[in-house]
């Protein structure tokens, strides 16, 4: 019992992913038509936008446990990299976009390389110098720029009225947030990811083991730097104004944060739940209370409870509520010294080998069973 | 550069310095001694001088005169965010949680200021705002003069406290190991309290010396929170007289910088020596060594 | 074909923890490294392993000089080892903590899934071996003490390594489960695994052990066989103090 | 706001005007006159009847001085809450964005604040600048006074400190290149971030050239700040020029009252016999209870130029009645309380600004000759 | 359960210097770690706990200091009822605990190690008159006297932490594997140590994986299995045991 229920979890858990992922997908695909209104449209792509930017993040943060709160950085570079190139390369908008984030994992490896060299709070500090750093270098480097003006990035569908303009972008944005999940759910189950999340528990003890952190760190960095690039990409290309002040704001990178958290950074859609959730109550707030301060109270309130009151996300803490139901049981199954020399006895006999190993483990779950079934009964247990 | 402009953006240098390293050291203290990333310091800062400017347009006394109630007011604050916030995250995770509570805190009152007292830029109008003492023909705004005394002052009784105190011992033990501190009977939970009520009782006194010569808005603790943090790290993560010299240092050179090359790129002293101590001391350039052992 | 180091030095501040040490272990048998608390064994371990640079000297692994390699690329070589403040990975299950420690995967399988059938079967073997199997699903810091302590031992078994240093690995382990990884690490050995083996209880070096070195002042005092050992009047005036 | 979209409704409902104004962050200051301006003047017309006999109503919201913010405010009043007009925001920055908006909803859009050359570059058909001149002309009768005073008491050198805004810059910059070209030597030429709050250097610089003109391309509390910082160094120059701080109603005591002799350039005067002018001063005064500033009456304008357009073509909704407002505005010229307006094809206004100055503890203008109420006092005295 | 609390009991039921009455205690939701387990030490006393990994030892320990708080069943030291007191008031009472694995202060010196073991200790004279005794007991507390508790090696931090708990003397101590990781001389001197403390007349509460070593110093031994007493009995009856030597103690190693 003990061994198949996290096995049985995990069949759930694959299961409502499944269901998300088929019900987010035709939710996605019709929303341009049931959006009432451009604007409503407008706001659903910045929440794709989102998505994209936190599950960028969540390469590096829900990984290696590396808390990114400069990944506007990224946002900005791949926004103005992709503008500037428009600008002075006079490329197509989407050629500049893509060379823009080949730039972006330019800049991000040296970067990275200095920056990963320190860890926990320092590496947070580092990450918002590095924003902080761009912003200056944006506001003040006007001739090439634009300086605080901000730079203006011509549409690339200029014939397009601005709700079909939305429309095209929400699928592009679609599209990317799309991929970008894929690349997040192949790692998350592959070799590399269980190595990336071994770092994020003992660095030190990982390398012992042969997990050669410092490349992998790098190349979470550089990956979650080109999707955050991308999505900055994309940005500029939909939007058109890029001005330093919101491109390099620690305010967007810790939106990015707080939707992963939110969400839940172990998991797969746990960014995109928690863009959904912020974006949505950013609108609002935008919309109730426009005209004061308010939403930002709001916002730190909603940040304060998830990290206070569910650390892990909300899809965990939906996954413990569903838990709560089921018949409470230890997962440390008790062993007697008795049983413990039986074994001793049996496998100091046997050879070593997975020969033996099988037919053994069979037998463990065998005695798993009988066990917990004694130890829930209090005068067999010594005897 | 001439030497009087040199000599007078010098003298300007040390007095900002003085001010950097009084609210660098409250950073020091959660970040280096508490393993808490304060993001919130330098909204409680701006909260601070808020309140200072509020102390002096509604009872027209001087704002120093409201440090007898902030300081009180921020260390219990202070106390109370510790014991009903900070203290209910997992210490597996406290570092990174914290920078989202407190980055949320700050949040917070960045909101709260704009909705009572409008984004408005505020500055306190004092008689003595454009006076200054001349010394050997260099300007010494008193104003300045006044922040600086009132920093240096905080920053040693600070540094005092914790290093000659039981106090102090008490602090590092608890965030180090509460377990064993509670067993050689520390108080932990009081313990830890008060170390986050000091802070913040810094916050109080770095804010109102800020708020005599500066223009306050809600959102200026953004502008803060970069070069302070920058300053830490350079400092040496925990090490208190490790972050006033890197202060002082760094705004020394951050104005004598801003003769050459202007105002916005002097700013990036900061960031430059942040990187410059990643690259060649990790743990920092002065003290705040960590007992790092396999 | 051994490990090897020569004038290995490492000094902290004041300290010399280890001092030109030279000391060769050789290849398919069990060594012991013995030696007074403080006396540096621990460090050298990391100054082989990696884990910090030693000042001086050098250390050559099946005659590659491996000096100046860090610790992840000692471990690729084929040197795995323990820590002797015991190290796990917290948040992670039993199991988990076990399929981290394969030996680290080709670039092709890098991406393959993680949770495949085969290393399971082996980390489960493993577990067997070392008394804990019944903890598979526990969360590895809801351990007791010497359970994380064998959690480890598994976990380096699991990397497959063909020398093994191990770091008072019975520090904390209930003395019947002692004699068993006495077997256990007999039993690698005759497969041709090299174990060095950092241990302050007597009983188990002395016992398993063909070759000894005793470490003093950060400097080999000795080495030979444990029942010399046992008789050589420097071991027993700097560490068995009888 | 009704959610009927374009269309507007019957005769009797109000006609809904959607503004977006930087309320807090760096403009808040000026962005706050302009939203009393436009109150003002939405007040003075209901008790009028309104236009086209329905009430007019304002929907403003808070942009923060974000771009990013300021195009979604627009985005949703126009889509959203099918507002029937648009007033513009404050300050370059915002103007350029916003007026894409409404141009790609075909909008009308006239703008109290955008007076920097490059709005006028972006090819808006739908834009006019509801002042009397663009920024670089706000300073030409200073400079003309200063540069036609005989040699010996002409200024020779100026220092220039400007934030870097558009705006800022555009009057700053005027003035300074006009009088470069009179062969006045510029000695310092600062730029600073619009969040700068420590001009302790920049002072020390300007006060060390010791030059006889200190021109600020200032905002608000920059202009303050720079002032009292050169007054802790004690430098004392001839000619002190600062755009649009000094007309701002808390300016003399912000400085300690040291305002003698300080100078403004004015696109407006409380004082001009305009008809429409002499009505505004006296009703704002009697609405807040003290006169209006620069910002007030440049925002009151706007309500102004598209109240005359709205009364002319007799529509007020979303859709090709815009067209038609955008149409008549170019053919025609409209009285304003800044005298009659009218715009070239980019919407740039054919005129120029007053010049004021401090005198006796008022601000009065000074030039051009035929319209000034005070001598020029020069040199200035010390503060 | 008369059976299991064994000798302990009977030998001063009434004088007991800690005593822990059917304890039930676990870890969160998870299932009980202790399941109704006695334990009883009188004055003077060393009491031994052994058993296998994950038996429930330092759980035991843990309880009886308040760092754990017990499902069920009480806790008295030196008569007084402490069950739920929280850990940082025990020394007050009178009890104090040796964590197992390693509890120095990372960051801070051997000096502030060592004196805050002394933090409830107002009187000066006292803990100068200490540090000098465990400077000379541990050489090395001396020499490093100054130096980051953090940077000594495994068994030096271990002599620290020990030197730690001999700043004050209570009436109970408990120690989790105080030999772990020392070398054979210096396990002697705690063992030594551990021998004074009884002959002072305090309660300890032992527990080691060292068991024979343990049970040799000790006066009584309790088995634990399963967190409860398998067997408790004067220390050297069980040493004694041929069947408890193979489960629990540990015959020479197989070679
Ligand atoms: N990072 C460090 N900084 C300073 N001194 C150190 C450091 N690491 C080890 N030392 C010192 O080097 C010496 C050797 O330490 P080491 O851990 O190698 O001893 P050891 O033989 O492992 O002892 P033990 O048997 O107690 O584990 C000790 O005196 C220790 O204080
Ligand atoms: N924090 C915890 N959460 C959940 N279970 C725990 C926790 N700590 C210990 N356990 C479980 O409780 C049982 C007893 O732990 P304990 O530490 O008391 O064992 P122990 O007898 O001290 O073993 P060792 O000799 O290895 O120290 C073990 O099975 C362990 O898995
Ligand atoms: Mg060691
Ligand atoms: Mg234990």
């Amino acid at each position: 019992m003990a061994p198949d229920a996290p096995r049985r979890r995990r069949r759930w858990s694959r299961a409502v992913s499944l269901a998300l992922l088929v019900v987010g997908a035709a939710l996605v695909l019709s929303f341009p038509f049931i959006a009432p209104n451009p604007y409503i449209l407008s706001a659903g792509v910045v929440i794709l936008n989102y998505a994209v930017l936190s599950t960028g993040w969540n390469f590096m943060g829900g990984f290696t446990g590396y808390i990114s709160l400069g990944h506007a950085a990224y946002f900005g570079l791949g926004a103005y990299g992709t503008g500037l190139i428009v600008k002075y390369l006079e490329l197509p908008g989407f050629v500049a976009w893509v060379l823009a984030a080949l730039v972006v994992v330019a800049i991000s490896v040296p970067v990275g390389i200095a920056a990963l060299r320190v860890r926990g709070a320092s590496f947070v500090i580092v990450s918002i110098a590095f924003v902080l750093i761009l912003l200056l270098v944006f506001q003040s480097w006007r001739e090439f720029t634009g300086g605080s003006e901000g730079l203006i990035v011509p549409r690339p569908f200029p014939d397009l009225l601005r709700p079909e303009h939305h429309r095209a972008f929400f699928y592009l944005f679609a599209g990317l947030l799309a991929a970008a999940l894929v690349a997040w759910w192949v790692i998350d189950r592959s070799k590399f990811g269980t190595a990336l999340k071994s770092i994020r528990e003992d660095e030190d003890k990982a390398r012992s083991l042969g997990v050669p952190t410092t490349r992998y760190k790098l190349i979470a960095y550089v990956l979650s730097a080109l999707v955050t690039g991308l999505g900055g990409g994309l940005y500029a290309l939909w939007f058109g104004d890029l001005d330093p002040i919101f491109q390099f704001s620690i305010l967007i990178g810790s939106y990015m944060v707080l939707m992963a958290l939110l969400g839940g950074v172990r998991h797969l859609f746990g960014p995109l739940l928690g863009a959904l959730i912020v974006g949505i109550a950013l609108e609002y707030f935008k919309l109730e209370f426009g005209d004061t301060q308010f939403h930002l109270v709001a916002a730190g309130l909603l940040l304060g409870v998830v990290v206070l009151f569910m650390p892990d996300g909300v899809i965990p803490a939906v996954g413990q509520l569903i838990d709560r139901f089921r018949p409470q049981q230890t997962s440390i199954r008790d062993v007697s010294a008795a049983e413990l020399l039986e074994q001793n006895r049996r496998s100091d006999a046997s050879a070593t080998g997975a020969a033996d190993a099988r037919e053994a483990s069979g037998e463990a779950s065998t005695r798993d069973a009988s066990d917990v079934s004694d130890a829930s009964d209090p005068k067999e247990v010594t005897r | 550069m001439s030497g009087p402009l040199f000599l007078q953006s010098l003298i300007l240098g040390v007095l900002l310095g003085g001010l950097y390293a009084l609210l660098a050291a409250g950073l020091t203290l959660y970040f280096g001694i508490m393993r808490v990333v304060m993001i919130a310091h330098s909204a409680f800062l701006i909260l601070a001088a808020y309140l200072a400017w509020w102390f002096n347009r509604e009872t027209g006394l001087d704002p120093m005169l409201s440090l007898v109630v902030t300081v009180p007011v921020f260390f219990l604050a202070g106390f109370a965010m510790q014991r009903l916030l900070v203290s209910r995250l997992k210490p597996l995770t406290l570092t990174m949680m914290s920078v989202l509570l407190t980055f949320a805190i700050a949040l917070i009152i960045e909101g709260a200021l704009g909705f009572i007292f409008t984004g408005t830029q505020r500055r306190i109008q004092l008689p003595y705002a454009g006076d200054s003492l001349d010394v050997f023909g260099a300007q010494v705004p008193v104003v300045k003069l006044v922040a600086f005394v009132l920093a240096a002052f905080a920053l040693l009784s600070l540094y005092l406290l914790l290093k000659y105190t039981r106090f102090g011992r008490a602090l590092r033990a608890t965030i180090q190991h509460p377990e064993a501190a509670r067993l050689v009977g520390i108080d932990t939970d009081r313990t830890a309290g008060y170390g986050f009520g000091l802070g913040l009782a810094t916050a109080a006194i770095g804010g109102t010396a800020l708020s005599l010569d500066a223009t306050i808005y809600p959102s200026l603790h953004w502008h803060w929170i970069g070069p302070l943090m920058a300053i830490i790290v350079v400092g040496g993560l925990g090490s208190i007289p490790g972050a006033a010299i890197a202060a002082m240092l760094l705004g020394i050179s951050q104005s004598l910088l801003q003769i050459p090359l202007g105002a916005t790129w002097a700013q990036t002293v900061f960031y430059v020596a942040l990187f410059a101590t990643l690259m060649f001391r990790p743990q920092g350039f002065f003290g705040g060594r960590l007992a790092q052992r396999f | 074909m051994n490990l090897e180091t020569v004038e290995l030095t490492k000094s902290f501040g004041g300290v010399t923890a280890v001092d030109h040490a030279t000391v060769r272990f050789v290849d398919g048998k069990v060594n012991g490294l013995i030696g007074p608390n403080g006396s540096g064994k621990t460090t050298f371990f990391n100054c082989v392993t990696g884990m910090i640079k030693p000042d001086s000297g050098s250390v050559a692994y099946r005659g590659k000089d491996i000096t100046k390699h860090a610790s992840d690329r000692v471990a690729r070589a084929g040197i795995g080892r323990s820590f002797q403040l015991c190290r796990v990975f917290p948040r992670m299950t039993v199991m988990e903590n076990l399929l981290v420690a394969v030996r680290h995967p080709s670039v092709r399988t890098l991406l393959r899934s993680a949770d495949d059938e085969h290393e399971r079967e082996r980390a489960r073997h493993w577990l067997r071996r070392v008394g804990i199997d019944h903890l598979e699903h526990a969360e590895a810091r809801n351990l007791s003490y010497g359970q994380q302590k064998l959690l480890e031992l598994a976990g380096v078994l699991m990397g497959d390594p063909d020398t093994i240093m191990l770091d008072e690995p019975a520090g904390g382990v209930n003395p019947a489960l002692i004699g068993r990884i006495a077997t256990l690490v007999r039993e690698l050995n005759e497969e041709g695994k090299t174990f060095i083996i950092v241990e302050h209880n007597m009983e188990m070096v002395m016992s398993l052990c063909d070759h000894v070195v005793v470490f003093d002042r950060g400097r080999p005092i000795a080495e030979g066989e444990p029942s010399m050992i046992q008789q050589d009047p420097r071991v027993l005036e700097a560490y068995l103090g009888v | 706001g009704d959610d009927g979209g374009s269309g507007g409704g019957g005769d009797d409902d109000p006609i809904v005007i959607g503004v977006s104004l930087p309320l807090t962050g760096d403009f808040s200051e000026p962005g706050k006159g302009v939203e009393r301006g436009y109150e003002a003047w939405a007040e003075i017309v209901n008790e009028q009847g309104g236009l086209l006999g329905r009430q007019v109503e304002l929907k403003i919201l808070d942009d923060q001085s974000n771009a990013d913010r300021v195009v979604s405010d627009y985005e949703s009043l126009i889509a959203q809450d099918g507002v029937d007009l648009v007033f513009g925001p404050f300050s370059t920055r915002l103007v350029v964005p916003s007026a894409r908006v409404a141009q790609e909803y075909g909008m009308l859009f006239v703008e109290p604040a955008g007076a920097a050359a490059e709005v006028f570059e972006q090819g808006f058909e739908n834009l006019f600048y509801a002042a009397p001149a663009v920024a670089d002309d706000h300073y030409n009768y200073l400079a003309d006074y200063l540069l036609s005073l005989p040699e010996g008491e002409r200024p020779k050198t100026a220092a220039v400190a400007a934030m870097d805004d558009p705006f800022a810059q555009g009057t700053a910059y005027g003035l300074r290149d006009k009088l470069e070209e009179g062969g006045v030597e510029i000695l310092v030429d600062e730029v600073y971030p619009p969040n700068t709050t420590d001009f302790s250097v920049i002072a020390a610089k300007i006060a060390e050239s010791n030059a006889d003109v200190v021109i600020g391309g200032s905002q608000y509390q920059d202009g303050v700040n720079l002032i009292i910082a050169l007054q802790q160094l004690d430098y004392q120059p001839k000619v002190a020029a600062f755009s649009t701080a000094p007309t701002n109603p808390e300016f003399a005591a912000a400085i300690g009252n040291q305002t003698e002799g300080i100078l403004s350039p004015t696109g407006w005067s409380p004082t001009a016999s305009f008809p429409s002018n002499v009505e505004f001063v006296e009703k704002y005064t009697e609405i807040f209870g003290n006169p209006p500033a620069e910002d007030e009456a440049n925002a009151y304008t706007t309500g102004q130029v598209v109240a005359a357009a709205v009364e002319a073509v007799g529509c007020a909704e979303q859709g090709e009645c815009q067209q038609q407002l955008i149409d008549w505005l170019h053919e025609n010229t409209v009285d304003t309380v800044v005298g009659p307006l009218s715009w070239d094809e980019a919407g740039r206004p054919s005129g120029a600004h007053l010049i004021q100055q401090w005198v006796g503890g008022e601000i009065k203008i000074v030039l051009p000759e035929d319209a000034k109420e005070a001598d020029f006092i020069y040199p200035k005295p010390a503060w | 359960m008369a059976a299991a609390s064994g000798a302990a009991s009977n030998a001063a039921a009434s004088t007991n210097l800690l005593e822990l009455n059917d304890i039930e205690a676990g870890y969160g939701r998870a299932a009980l770690v202790l399941r109704g387990l006695t334990v009883q030490v009188p004055p003077a006393t060393v009491v031994c706990l052994v058993g296998p990994n994950g038996a429930g030892k330092s759980t035991v320990l843990k309880v009886a200091s308040g760092m754990l708080a017990p499902r069920s069943g009480s806790i008295l030291v030196d008569g007084v009822d402490v069950t739920g007191t929280n850990s940082q008031r025990m020394l007050k009472h009178g009890l104090a605990h040796v964590l197992q694995g390693h509890s120095v202060f990372r960051e801070m010196t051997v000096a502030e190690n060592v004196l805050l073991g002394a933090f409830t200790v107002k009187d000066q004279k006292v803990i100068d008159e200490r540090v000098a005794f465990v400077q000379n007991l541990f050489p090395i507390v001396g020499e490093r006297w100054k130096q980051l508790a953090g940077l000594l090696s495994g068994g030096q931090q271990k002599q620290v932490e020990f030197a730690r708990s001999l700043m004050v003397s209570p009436k109970v101590v408990l120690l989790d594997e105080p030999s772990m990781g020392l070398d054979p001389k210096t396990t002697a001197k705690v063992f030594e140590q551990v021998a004074r403390m009884r002959d002072a007349g305090t309660a300890v509460l032992l527990v080691e994986q060292n068991a024979r070593r343990a049970l040799e110093t000790a006066d009584i031994g309790c088995v634990l299995d399963l967190g409860r007493v398998h067997i408790s009995g004067p220390a050297p009856e069980l040493l004694a045991d041929p069947t408890l030597g193979e489960l629990y103690l540990g015959g020479r190693p197989a070679s």
